[in-house]
């Protein structure tokens, strides 16, 4: 336990080099461009924050989108009304998106297990349908909540004269919040996100939903009461959901009702599962292998893969190109679906648990020892 | 006589038709140890739940160095100053033995609810020193690194106990602690609870085993379909010719 | 009040959807406590084991098409009115009812397959690993069918007897003007015969004992030296079998495509925890008091005080329900509680 | 023109466009944007290919319609490159296209999955526009992600043609300088069909609308109930139906006993094959009401879709943007070429999506250079032919085609399995034309 400090030193140096040294790294694997890697990090967010509840607790919450929508929803509308500063957006999304968490966790934190998965999922959906038709007047329903030149922008207003007839650009004091230097806001503050996180898992705090988690009779009779517990980290996980959905809307000012989705909630599960659930950096692993696949493989066209394979005869090739077609453009989900199957398979406990326990296993065969094998990146599971 | 710190009056519970616990009156001194002993099915375990909150009595109440009990929920009893050990551990498998104990030294510390996110378990060490010091009381330190879940069925008895220990009970239940363990184990487990005496807690034991009563109990009780049939030193109740009808009773 | 009687029509209609997809769902999850979110796709197998069948009977030889004249296009004429002018046209006319005789030998082989293969090894890993591998394996069923079938739904048609609608009104007394398509009617009676029969085999096999046992507490079964594990796989291969009729009994209704599994997922997971983990009769129960709120809350007249109701309606009853019933309508004690 | 000297270009380009939008401030952000006009984004330089961006669904519920839309586009780009049989290129005039690429310049183009959601789209839009280096994007199968994309297009300076996209917002008030659409809309829907449905079904009649609840539905209802009320029709009641219901019959059995005897379905894709075939099921089509057969009205109609529903659709009107059955010589040499390529003729959406680029191909000819404020002039005010739809005209002032549009009914007899939709009327051009003020919205500006 104590000596696990200098190791959080290291793991949360390394952690934050390889985050901001994305755009370099990522270029040979196709996904160098800042979109992609705004999307990496807001989703990193969004898992870590997840993982909070669902890692620590085991309240596997189905209706995360909604906070992520809501977030979304404050921040573009702070845009419109106050500012293109992006802190107001997301102080704002942040602080909805709590008071969202609040209400939905208060309700459903009264059931536990599936009953509580449902109730979070029910909220969810109904936010999701109302946002999409009833609630157009403030979601603007499916086109999405945009920017336009008549919004008020009160507070810019003040300052700025009108210049240009174009659409203002979401702003950092200046500095505009798309391309790079959008990722590197994105990445700073999911660097600290992650620290944050890093700081509960091991806190006293930590340690109490863990114990949620784990037995809670035990904590009743402990003299703990777990209620204000569980909804301080749903809140928590909540605030970090609405973080998220405010940071998509500062690099790209829209907020769509699909973000509310089940299959948006579904997502963040996903996400966290095949990381590794419990883990510190698992859900960021998993939010990018999704994001990955989804914005790359998407992409690949028989176009593309004609050019790929250009080296094999043409006969070869003529069955080949089709053969990895099906898995890659329109078929992208089969692969996203295979790989979820052999990852669980084969790496039980997500990427990291998975990748620790084969490291121990390879271990233990070169050198029987005994005693704990425990990897360090699991405190939950 | 003065000294009574736990009071059941006249405590009825029953599930459906069935009535598990009848007239219950049971008083005991601070400071002793109280065993409550009978056969199977007599209401042992209802009377404990009873006593912290897990169940609610249909008629009757619970009383507590003056507080009332009844009604409370479970973690009120428990910051009020009542720990449990249970039938089956009730412990935290996949946490460390070492976090199993800092655990509910945080909420002794810090009460039943606190957001302490700012600080670091790694630099609590007045509570790790403490739960050390527990872990050493129950024989376990040297396994603190494990994970709980993997002790034997006593270790993990011994574990609970430790974790109820770090509370500082003003009163300690214990239901069954030595049921299936070896002679040898249930002898270092009332070495155990004999050194804890020492430390001036209340203690109600629910045991089986009459070698663990006559060694541990001041004062004993017998329950016996749901009432309480005898009671007095543990010499007297032995003497007694109800309980051993109804102990043989019961056997039938 | 014709309305209302048509609503309530609808109702236990879409009722019988969803309480005979939920029934499969929370028999696995009741007794092999598993959260198989590929239970949609197997309803949407189902449906396209219908599909199959009809291409199956209508395998057809390629005729040039001459209307077609910028292009070389062919248009297909079956083999089977072919070779039977008189009983080809009527066994295709009636391929639904017919592909039920296929449907169940291929679900069957299906859930034993997956049963066998993989979910076997799931059975103590921890929930959020079974929906993972089992969401996984529902986009991969689906990518295959779409890969085959294509995106588009395919339309498919109920016999021509069943064509028309049924005057149910003057039966009980409404008017002539009161009439509801054949075909749902028969949708509602054959979900009743399931339905019935899944009751029946749980109620008087002693197959159905020990799963009703098992259902209760899985490990005492397994205590008690019955090997549990075979029984899984017949009951993975029932509710394989009870998904994939409601899928193929629903095509004349709703046109298959390879989403329609994933549309009804959530709406099941709903319906089986607003009935109660572990209940059978609660899933039934569930499914049709949520058919029939949704009906009336879709209602004009409904829709005018509260706008939108209709869009939310499933949900908010299920949020009333978990929060008055701890355990849903039925639900026991213990199962999937924590 | 020709002559391939970018520099200038610009810097004309940026005096014409100060001029324009009369800018004025010296402000720093000002100076930013002088910055952009002499290197447009994307803008591809020496390099001898240029990349334009196909952004389709290919999974979800409108993949189909995706993936013909991919056909049309790789005919489109073989064309442009002068292989194949030259398709429109052939037909459309007035043409400056060469086959040889644009500009001289080989195209070649980069793929993206929409997934028929404005966050996806857009974040495939800007793959392209970030990695690929895109310099228009196209495609799309749904109003919100048109919207979303071409909004993203005009902060990003690309050129959006859309793809296919109804509602009238897209060209009204989420209009942008940098999106074009030669899809019709809902507006023009209801115009072309209102004189079919006098003559059809005459004057005397109440119609009932079941209507998608999202803005395309709900455009598209209060477009069907202006023209049938015109016609002097009743509108017996207005219904939404949330989006994706599947099981439509709680909205159908109200139908029955209404007295209407239309019902009007402001249904697309799932919804619409869901709804028409129920109320088929649920006996609609065999019904008289009021002494007169009950009629159904699909008012917008894709032949794709219409597969899914099967027979339900027999005998059904709607209106569509195009049909493969068109006899004059673009479409017929569209669909010549299409065929010979995939064995099957193209949908309306194909027929969009390859239009959208051979036009954005010309207008970069016509005005000598890739640099978007030049070919968004180019584009404005363009008039053409030869691409089916008889003459057409893309309205500079909101960037909308007006071309003729096409009544259609379900073939009763289809005489194969693509003759799905009988050209009951070309609606002109002229009956179905509005002020564009009506939508309201902007453009903004030409540069950004």
């Amino acid at each position: 336990m104590m000596n696990f400090t200098l190791n959080d030193t290291t793991r949360f140096l390394l952690f934050a080099a390889v985050i901001l040294t994305m755009p370099i790294w990522l270029i040979p694997l196709g996904g160098g461009y800042p979109d992609l890697m705004q999307k990496f990090a807001i989703y990193g967010i969004f898992a870590i924050g997840f993982n909070i509840l669902f890692g620590l607790t085991g309240y596997l919450s189905f209706g995360h989108a909604a906070f992520l929508g809501v977030g979304s929803y404050a921040a573009v509308w702070s845009f419109k009304l106050f500012t293109m500063n992006v802190i107001p957006a997301v102080l704002f999304g942040v602080l909805f998106a709590g008071l969202l968490a609040f209400i939905i966790g208060f309700l459903s934190l009264r059931r536990s297990g599936i009953y509580f998965s449902i109730l979070t999922l029910a909220f969810a959906q109904m936010s999701y349908n109302l946002a999409y038709s009833v609630l157009t007047p403030v979601t603007y329903g499916e086109t999405g909540l945009q920017l336009s030149q008549q919004d008020p922008r009160l507070i810019d207003n003040l300052f700025i004269e009108e210049v240009s007839t174009g659409l203002p650009s979401t702003t950092l004091f200046g500095i505009k919040m798309s391309g790079y230097s959008g990722f590197y806001f994105c990445a700073v503050i999911l660097i600290l996100c992650f620290f944050i996180s890093m700081r509960i898992f091991r806190s006293p705090f930590g340690l109490m939903l863990k114990g949620i988690k784990s037995n809670q009779n035990r904590m009743k009779y402990t003299g703990l009461n777990t209620r204000p517990y569980m909804l301080t980290a749903f809140v928590i996980s909540g605030m970090y959901a609405g973080l998220a959905g405010s940071l998509l809307a500062v690099t790209d000012p829209l907020a769509g009702a699909e973000r509310m989705q089940w299959t948006a909630s579904g997502e963040v599960v996903l996400m966290t599962i095949l990381g590794g659930v419990g883990t510190l950096v698992g859900p960021m692993l998993g939010a990018g292998l999704i994001k990955y696949f989804e914005n790359i493989f998407s992409g690949f066209d028989n176009n593309v893969l004609t050019n790929a394979f250009s080296f094999l005869p043409d006969s070869v090739a003529e069955v080949v190109v089709p053969v990895v077609g099906l898995f890659v453009g329109g078929g992208w989900h089969l692969t996203l679906g295979i790989l979820f199957v052999v990852i669980v398979i084969y790496l039980p406990g997500g990427i990291v648990e998975g990748l620790s326990r084969l490291m121990a296993m390879l271990r233990k065969r070169e050198r029987p020892v005994n005693g704990n094998m425990k990897p360090q990146d699991q405190p939950g599971e | 006589m003065d000294n009574l710190v736990l009071h059941l009056d006249n405590i009825n519970k029953s599930f459906g038709g069935l009535k598990a616990l009848t007239d219950v009156n049971l008083q005991v001194e601070e400071g002793t140890t109280h065993a409550i002993i009978g056969p199977n099915g007599a209401g042992k375990s209802t009377l404990l739940n009873v006593c912290v909150g897990r169940l609610k009595p249909d008629v009757g109440h619970v009383t507590f160095d003056g507080q009332e009990l009844t009604g409370k929920q479970p973690h009120e009893i428990a910051q009020i100053g009542v720990a449990r050990v249970f039938q089956t551990p009730e412990i935290f498998p996949e946490m460390t033995l070492l976090e199993n104990v800092m655990l509910p030294a945080f909420s002794k510390r810090d009460g039943a609810f606190r957001m302490n996110a700012h600080h670091q378990l790694s630099s609590q060490a007045e509570i790790r020193d403490e739960a050390e010091h527990i872990l050493e009381d129950v024989g376990l330190k040297e396994q603190m690194l494990n994970e709980a879940g993997s002790l034997s069925r006593g270790d993990k008895r011994r574990l609970e106990l430790g974790m109820c220990l770090i509370l500082h009970p003003r009163l300690l239940l214990l239901d069954e602690p030595t049921a299936g363990m070896s002679r040898h184990d249930t002898n270092r487990t009332i070495d155990l609870l004999k050194k804890i005496k020492s430390r001036g807690m209340t203690k109600i034991i629910i045991e089986h085993d009459m070698h663990v009563v006559f060694s541990l109990a001041d004062k004993v009780s017998v329950l016996a379909r749901g009432q309480i049939i005898a009671g007095g030193s543990p010499e007297e109740v032995r003497e007694d010719e109800r309980v051993k009808e109804a102990y043989l009773g019961g056997a039938h | 009040m014709d309305a209302i009687f048509l609503q309530i029509l609808n109702g236990l209609d879409k009722g019988a959807a969803y309480a005979l997809i939920a029934l499969g769902l929370t028999l696995v999850f009741g007794t092999l406590g598993i959260v198989n979110f590929a239970h949609g796709a197997l309803f949407m197998l189902g449906a396209f084991c219908a599909v199959s069948f009809n291409k199956l009977l209508t395998i057809s030889t390629k005729v040039e098409d001459k209307t077609v004249t910028l292009f070389k296009a062919y248009k297909e004429k079956p083999y089977l009115e072919i070779w039977f002018p008189d009983a080809g046209p009527v066994l295709i006319d009636f391929a639904i009812p017919l592909s039920i005789l296929l449907a169940i030998p291929v679900m069957i082989f299906i859930g034993y397959a997956m049963e066998r293969g993989l979910i076997k090894h799931f059975y103590k890993r921890p929930h959020a690993e079974q929906i993972l591998v089992t969401f996984g394996l529902a986009i991969v069923i689906q990518e295959v069918i779409k890969a085959y079938f294509g995106a588009n739904p395919i339309p498919q048609t109920a016999p021509d007897i069943l064509a028309g609608s049924a005057s149910v009104g003057s039966w009980i007394g409404l008017g002539e003007s009161v009439v509801y398509p054949w075909w749902r009617l028969v949708y509602l009676v054959f979900s009743g015969v399931i339905i019935f029969g899944v009751f029946a085999f749980l109620q008087f096999t002693t197959y159905g004992m020990v799963v009703r046992a098992g259902m209760r507490d899985r490990e005492t079964v397994g205590l008690l030296g019955i090997n549990i594990e075979k029984r899984f796989t017949i009951v993975f291969a029932i509710a394989t079998v009870v998904a994939g009729l409601a899928g193929v009994m629903y095509t004349p209704v709703l046109p298959p495509d390879y989403h329609m599994g994933m549309d009804f997922l959530v709406l099941s997971f709903v319906v089986v925890v607003v009935g109660g983990m572990g209940s059978l009769g609660g899933a039934v129960l569930a499914g049709f008091l949520l058919g029939i709120v949704q009906s009336f809350a879709s209602m004009t007249e409904v829709k005018a005080i509260l706008p939108g109701i209709d869009q939310i309606i499933i949900y908010l009853v299920a949020v009333v329900i978990l929060l008055t019933l701890p355990r849903g309508l039925m639900g026991r004690a213990g199962v999937m509680d924590d | 023109m020709t002559k391939d000297n970018r520099f200038d270009f610009s810097r004309r380009g940026l005096l014409k466009a100060s001029a324009a939008t009369g800018i004025v401030a010296a402000t720093p952000s000002i100076f930013m944007r002088n910055a952009w006009a002499e290197n447009f984004r994307n803008n591809p330089g020496d390099a001898g290919e240029v990349k334009l961006g196909f952004n389709v669904p290919q999974t979800g519920p409108y993949s189909e319609e995706g993936k013909d839309e991919l056909r049309a586009f790789q005919l489109a780009v073989k064309h442009l490159n002068g292989e194949g049989d030259g398709g429109m290129l052939n037909t459309f005039k007035p043409s400056s296209l060469k086959g040889n690429g644009i500009l001289g310049k080989k195209v070649t183009y980069a793929t993206g999955d929409t997934q028929t959601k404005s966050d996806a789209a857009r974040a495939s839009a800007k793959r392209m526009i970030e990695k690929e280096k895109v310099l228009m994007i196209s495609g799309g199968s749904s109003s919100g992600v048109a919207v979303a994309v071409q909004s993203l297009c005009q902060e990003e300076g690309i050129i959006f043609m859309a793809g296919l996209t109804h509602s009238n917002d897209t060209t009204g008030k989420d209009k942008r300088r940098y999106g074009f659409r030669h899809f019709f809309n809902a507006y023009m829907s209801g115009r072309a069909l209102g004189p079919v449905l006098d003559k059809e079904y005459g004057k005397e009649r109440r119609a009932y609308h079941l209507t998608a609840d999202y803005n395309w539905g709900w455009t598209q209802e209060e477009s069907m109930k202006n023209t049938t009320e015109e016609l002097g029709w009743q509108t017996a009641n207005t219904v939404k139906t949330p989006v994706g219901a599947g099981d439509f019959s709680q909205y159908i059995t109200p139908v029955l006993n209404s007295g209407a005897d239309v019902l009007i379905l402001n249904h697309y894709g799932k919804d619409m094959i869901n709804s028409l075939t129920q109320a088929v099921q649920f006996g609609l089509r065999d019904k008289q009401v009021n002494g007169k057969n009950f009629e159904i009205v699909v008012p917008l109609f894709s032949r794709l879709m219409a597969q899914g529903a099967g027979s339900a659709i027999k005998g059904i009107l709607g209106s569509t943007n195009w049909n493969w059955s068109l006899q004059d010589d673009g479409s017929q040499a569209f669909v010549k070429s299409f065929g010979a390529e995939y064995g099957a003729p193209p949908s309306m959406a194909a027929h969009t999506c390859y239009v959208q680029t051979l036009l954005y191909a010309n207008a970069c000819e016509m005005a000598g250079t890739f640099y978007p404020p030049e070919v968004i002039k180019s584009l404005e005010g363009f008039k053409f032919d030869g691409m089916g739809n008889g003459p057409t005209e893309y309205r500079a002032e909101d960037h909308q085609c007006f071309k003729d549009v096409l009544v259609v009914r379900g073939n009763e007899n289809p005489t194969s399995q693509f003759d799905l939709l009988k050209v009951v009327e070309q609606t002109p051009r002229s009956q179905v034309e509005y002020d564009w003020k009506i939508f309201g919205g902007e453009l903004g500006p030409y540069k950004v």
